[in-house]
């Protein structure tokens, strides 16, 4: 009896209340977006508000919305936050660490607007005349995100800006909501290595210049403070292969630098290679970070630069990466195409060693088409493929009798290519035709393989060429002779073999104001040159050739015979397969094929983690133009370091490096050459103000 | 709608679950809350009421009803016959809510022996000063037979300055007493004599 | 998670009402004196443990939508019980605790250990966790009211630890000194995390 | 007199959070910013009024004629648990606008010790049913300005140089006691 009545009553009052919640639940359904209810259900439903939001439901909105990070429960902690965020694919910040970085790099040095006095904060600041400073970009330098940081992470530093401690940073974002400038971002490795520059940044030129976008003047400040460490892995957020690139890369980012106004630009590159020479060196590698496993494996197809680069970052992303590659080791045209004495193989063996060294898996000796498809890749579980086959045909010339090379033809790959092991005997003359790299390679290589006589042959002018102009000037140094100016018109050949090259005097039309100055042939100018090797390195084309074998999905190719792709994106029609590199491009330069990688590994994260990949707003693509810096004021001439060649008698004959790597005091020295520019910014050598003015009064 | 139907079974049921263990273990426990109840509650009252140990006290016990209240009330019954009382009211119309007061009585002097604050809820410092013994002992000896009542309300007690509302809550539950005692007293003895335990107090919490 | 390391949590890595900043209202509440905040603590303790591992038992049986109201109705339940238990054998602590003991209920530590942790593991982990959640924060709580009942009353569970002439802080258990006491607390653990070099997050 | 009394001691001198402690995580949790402060005053004051309302009934026409006062919390928290659940769910089907402003407060408040204390309290001060009202009423605006006040606190307290260790949490406690100081003045005020 005592247990019955509240029995009844607890048990119809639970009734009415389960039916009541039953019956509202269904007629007041409302539908909302699942991966809300997903969310909803692994988050505890305390509905304690330790978060900070109204209750579970305002919270997994939040944490859909990508508002806040998963771990944003704080009676959930790890299991939940780890829950979260692999239900909705996000990196979790316990595992990837976060950390808050400023963009500015001194706010003080851009120009006042006029002098505040007022509340020490950068807020309040803010509110008189949207700030004291002229620079949209410029930290105020008032501390706002120090005061507003909870974790004491902040502090600020002697150049008047904040200085962030990346070991008690948790990531939280609270600096960089308080910041009124924006410039503060929380950044793990994997928003750098998905991040691509855009107009509305801060950029130095150089940055802008750099095909890979890498933060120069951060590794260059870096160097000049003797922190190689942090420079180097400054460098490998956007380009795996400095030991490389460093050796063979005609620096487009010093087209840019500002530096040039004055005196020199900086010698980026004799940098970029001190530092990656100093980690191999130093006999250790530097860690790279990983971010944990997403569970999607990616298949490279080429094992050149693009394909290096792609799987790198693909691997740095989470992703389980296989590089397929047709020729018997990894490093495409580095290996195959850039002579020993400029990029020695046992430093590009030592460098993709280290990218290896990631967890990355490589199949040599297997060509798509012949030995797997892509439906096989399919098959074999790879979520997306990456084409970077590069471009390995050689255009030929229009000279062959009979459609057939005389014995002593050779195009320019094929021939780089033979001299792996370096012990290729060349004698006689060796006449090279074309103006890009490879001809110079091929022309510098002919002398180290016992070539008598060397000399190229170009249809335009020495301001025409493609190749590097120090290439070049060192080429001549070494004796190669340039005939500019001059087209071959047929080959002479006895028996079948090459004795000589018909060439032809070339004059350039008149100027085209948008195309290249076309070369036109004088009339009865033919001469003929007695050679006994011909060198055709007049350009490559991708070989694409596989596409028409079974199993290989249509895909589209220009009319420059390369493969067709978003050039947002690319992504090409088929929407698991990415293209990158020569392949796309056409030939271009290794750094250029390192950016591809970044570019295309980035499209393939968003693909296999979200199935679509989001364009870059403002992307930047070409430089910010510049109406300020037409010379800088406050700094004075200060002489670029010396190239650090090999003497000529030490390159003869050998296939030695040329090229030497700069001191660490010359290292030093050149990197307080950098004027550590922003947009708008720059570092001056000395004060402006006060001389100028004695001067003046003086006068 | 088979859902909804899951839905109330397992909610009910644990609701029955839940109710069964929990009226089981109440009424396995209830005597003994009861007896903690006036031994912590009363008892402190009652022993300083009639000088001795509260635990002597406590058996002595019957609830009585009337006008629809419920007065707990304490007997002692030395040599046979029942020749004091102890009831419990509750004063209405305290600052806190009502202020509970136990009321010493001596019938065959037919005066009051005193007065104990059993509970209250009054601000600490002002309406609490009520529990001062120099209030208090205006209680002591007065008459049982008419009602009391404070000055300002043409009666002989002092209110407390500043604490009108506890004063007059007290007087209240004092009169709920002596109204119980002018129409109740001889029922009142007859059952404590009797020896005869009423229906046992319900015990609120 | 093992039942060992669920259970060691607790102790400094979920510490409530420091490191979860949760449980507040009774740390705050009833910490005028260590003896209340044993009591307090070991009820939480006895409830945590019990709803832990009901909820545990009951996870795959529960509908969705009242899983709420049937966490809610175990949590209940217990709690009932424990004040049923406090008023029979602990009278004067049940009159002291008085509104917080029904109010056990809606501590959120509880529900969120039973929806964070015990409606996803088997009974045995989900008990140790309550176990453990539940003794660091008796642990808390205990400090809490000691250092308010040393200050406030000069005297530790109940025996004067200062000589005659000291004067209380009143104020110390009155409800500033509980928001101050516990706020200073925290600074002080988060001084010393600082200086151990742990980092955590403090929302 | 005696009602504005109930409504100034239930708002200042017993203030549900700073004096009475009741409902302190959401006000250390959802104090951070005013607007979500306001939201979650307004939603307190809502459900408290309702939730008294269903609980007194209850405790008086079903718990009190049955004699079964002991289940009281667990009638009480299951009431205020499925009423909370109700008005969420017909919030969000029947008004955005509303459920915005309000509704996503509402599973805060299932936990929140401040509904259930104030319904505890009504049946512990024995109020008839429109004392009941006003005082819940007022005890619920208590709340509201409580955490109202606390947030425009909290609000610049974010701009002040706090030494690192007190950042957060501790210095938000702090602030609160010394807000509840200045509460415990108002006891003057009445009597």
């Amino acid at each position: 009896m005592v247990i019955w009545t509240p029995a009844i009553v607890l048990g119809g009052i639970a009734a009415l209340s389960a039916a009541g919640l039953g019956v509202a639940a269904r007629i007041f359904r409302v539908d909302e977006d699942s991966r809300f209810r997903g969310v909803l259900g692994l988050l505890p439903g305390a509905n304690c508000g330790g978060c900070g939001f109204a209750g579970c439901a305002a919270c997994a909105e939040a944490i859909v919305r990508r508002e806040v990070e998963p771990n944003a429960c704080v009676l959930g902690q790890t299991e939940t936050a780890r829950a979260v965020a692999s239900y909705l694919g996000m990196d979790l910040i316990e595992s990837e660490p976060q950390v808050a970085c400023r963009e500015c790099r001194g706010g003080e040095r851009a120009a006042r607007k006029y002098d505040y006095h007022g509340f020490e904060d950068c807020r309040a600041a803010m509110l008189y005349f949207h700030g004291p400073i002229s620079c949209d970009h410029g930290c105020l330098g008032l501390g706002t995100c120090v005061k507003v940081c909870r974790f004491g992470a902040i502090r600020m530093g002697d150049l008047g800006l904040p200085v962030f401690d990346p070991e008690r940073c948790v990531g939280c974002g609270t600096c960089a909501r308080s910041c009124p400038k924006g410039i503060i971002s929380i950044i793990s490795e994997t928003t750098k290595i998905l991040h691509w520059n855009r107009y509305t940044e801060c950029l130095s030129p150089c940055r802008q210049g750099c095909p890979a976008q890498i933060n120069i003047p951060k590794y260059v400040a870096h160097i000049k403070l003797g922190e190689y460490a942090e420079a180097l892995l400054t460098i490998k957020e956007s380009n795996p292969l400095p030991l490389s690139t460093g050796r063979v890369c005609p620096e487009p980012c010093n087209l840019a630098c500002r530096r040039q106004i004055e005196d020199e630009p900086v010698a980026i590159n004799y940098l970029k290679r001190f530092v990656a020479d100093w980690e191999m060196g130093s006999g250790r590698r530097l860690h790279v970070p990983v971010a944990p496993d997403t569970g999607k494996r990616i298949a490279v197809v080429g094992g050149g630069p693009a394909g290096l680069s792609a799987a790198y970052f693909l691997r740095r992303l989470g992703h389980a990466v296989t590089i397929h590659e047709r020729m018997p080791a990894l490093g495409g045209m580095l290996r195959y195409g850039i002579p020993e004495y400029r990029l020695p193989k046992r430093i590009l063996d030592w460098e993709i060693e280290g990218i290896l060294a990631l967890g990355i898996a490589a199949r040599t000796g297997v060509a798509l088409g012949g030995d797997f498809s892509c439906d096989d890749l399919r098959r074999q579980g790879f979520d997306a493929i990456l084409l970077t086959v590069g471009a390995w045909r050689d255009r030929r010339l229009e000279l062959r009798p009979a459609g057939r090379d005389p014995a002593g033809v050779v195009s320019a790959t094929r021939y780089l290519g033979s001299f792996r092991g370096g012990d290729v005997a060349v004698r006689g003359h060796v006449v090279v035709v074309g103006g890009g790299n490879p001809a110079i390679d091929a022309a510098r290589t002919s002398l180290r393989a016992g070539a008598d006589r060397v000399t190229v042959v170009y249809r335009r002018g020495r301001d025409q060429m493609p190749a590097n102009p120090a290439e070049v000037r060192a080429a001549e140094q070494e004796g190669v002779v340039f005939r500019f100016l001059t087209a071959p018109t047929r080959y002479v050949a006895e028996s079948g073999r090459i004795t000589g090259l018909a060439v032809q005097r070339m004059e350039l039309d008149a100027a085209d104001p948008v195309g290249r100055r076309r070369p036109v042939a004088v009339p009865d100018t033919e001469e003929l040159l007695a050679c006994d090797l011909v060198v055709e390195a007049v350009g490559q084309l991708p070989d694409l050739d596989f596409l028409n074998l079974p199993g290989m999905p249509p895909l589209r190719v220009t009319r420059w015979n390369t493969i067709e792709a978003c050039e947002q994106t690319l992504q090409t029609e088929v929407p698991d397969i990415f293209t990158g590199g020569d392949c796309f491009t056409g030939p271009a330069l290794v750094i250029s094929a390192v950016a591809a990688g970044r570019y295309a590994a980035r499209s393939i994260h968003y693909y296999v983690t979200t199935g679509a990949v989001p364009p870059i707003e403002e992307r930047q693509t070409e430089l910010i133009s510049e109406s300020l810096f037409d010379s800088i004021a406050g700094v004075s001439a200060k002489p670029r370091v010396h190239e650090p060649l090999v003497t000529l008698d030490d390159r003869l004959g050998t296939f030695k490096e040329v090229e030497g790597t700069i001191d660490e005091e010359d290292a030093r020295y050149e990197a307080g050459r950098c004027l550590n520019c922003g947009t708008y910014c720059y570092d001056r050598d000395q004060e402006l103000e006060a001389p100028a003015a004695g001067a003046e009064s003086r006068a | 709608m088979r859902d909804i139907g899951r839905l109330v079974l397992v909610l009910s049921l644990i609701g029955v679950i839940s109710a069964g263990t929990l009226a089981y273990v109440r009424a396995a426990l209830d005597a003994r809350i009861e007896h903690q109840e006036d031994l912590h509650v009363r008892g402190p009252a009652l022993s300083r009421l009639f000088a001795r140990p509260a635990p002597d006290l406590l058996a002595n016990k019957l609830a009585f009803r009337a006008g629809g209240r419920e007065y707990p009330v304490f007997y002692l019954d030395d040599g046979g016959q029942v020749d004091r009382l102890a009831v419990e009211a509750a004063g209405r119309g305290g600052y806190g809510g009502d202020v509970v007061v136990m009321i010493g009585l001596d019938l065959a002097r037919r005066t009051l022996i005193g007065v104990e604050i059993v509970s209250h809820h009054e601000t600490p410092g002002v309406g609490a000063r009520i529990e001062r013994e120099s209030f208090r002992a205006q209680w002591t000896g007065l008459a049982l037979d008419e009602p009391v009542a404070l000055r300002s309300a043409g009666g002989d007690l002092d209110a407390i300055s500043g604490a009108t509302f506890s004063s007059r809550a007290m007087v209240d539950g004092t009169n709920q007493v002596i109204e119980l005692l002018r129409d109740h007293a001889d029922e009142i003895v007859e059952l404590a004599a009797g020896g005869e335990r009423p229906a046992r107090a319900k015990g609120g919490s | 998670m093992t039942a060992v390391r669920a259970l060691t949590h607790g102790f400094w890595r979920n510490l409530p009402p420091f490191r979860l900043v949760l449980g507040l209202c009774p740390a705050l509440a009833i910490t005028t004196a260590a003896e209340y905040g044993l009591g307090m603590g070991l009820a939480v303790t006895f409830v945590l443990v019990f709803s832990n591992a009901l909820v545990s038992l009951l996870r795959r049986v529960i509908p969705d939508e009242v899983r709420i109201a049937s966490f809610i109705v175990v949590i209940a339940t217990l709690v009932v019980l424990v004040e049923l238990a406090m008023k029979a054998y602990f009278y004067p602590l049940s009159r002291t605790l008085g509104i917080y003991v029904p109010l056990i209920v809606v501590n959120c530590i509880i529900l969120g250990r039973a929806e964070a942790f015990a409606s996803r593991n088997p009974v045995l982990v989900s008990a140790a966790d309550g176990l453990g959640v539940g003794l660091g924060y008796t642990i808390s709580l205990i400090v809490v009211g000691s250092l308010r009942e040393i200050l406030g009353a000069g005297t530790w569970f109940g025996r004067p630890v200062f000589g005659d002439g000291f004067e209380p802080f009143g104020f110390m258990v009155k409800a500033p000194g509980a928001f101050l006491c516990l706020g200073l607390l925290l600074g002080v653990m988060n001084a010393w995390s600082r200086r151990r070099g742990e980092i955590f997050v403090q929302t | 007199m005696d009602l504005l009394l109930l409504v100034i001691g239930a708002i200042f001198v017993n203030n549900v959070l700073l004096a009475q402690y009741l409902g302190n995580c959401p006000f250390c949790g959802v104090s951070k910013k005013l607007d979500t402060a306001a939201g979650m005053g307004l939603a307190v004051i809502f459900v408290a009024v309702l939730a008294s309302v269903l609980t007194w009934v209850a405790h008086y026409f079903v718990l009190v004629p049955l004699d079964l006062e002991y289940l009281q919390t667990l009638v009480f928290v299951l009431l205020i648990a499925a009423l909370v659940q109700l008005v969420e769910i017909f919030l969000k089907k029947k008004s955005q606008a509303l459920y915005r402003s309000l509704g996503i407060y509402l599973p805060l408040i299932t936990t929140n010790c401040a509904v259930l204390g104030i319904a505890l309290l009504n049946i512990k001060h024995e109020l008839d049913f429109a004392t009941m009202l006003i005082y819940a009423t007022s005890s619920a605006a208590g709340f509201a300005l409580a955490i109202v006040l606390f947030a425009g606190v909290r609000e610049r307290l974010l701009l002040s140089p706090v030494p690192p260790a007190m950042r957060g949490t501790a210095i938000a406690l702090v602030t609160a006691g010394v807000m509840s100081l200045a509460f415990l003045g108002f006891a003057g005020m009445v009597e």
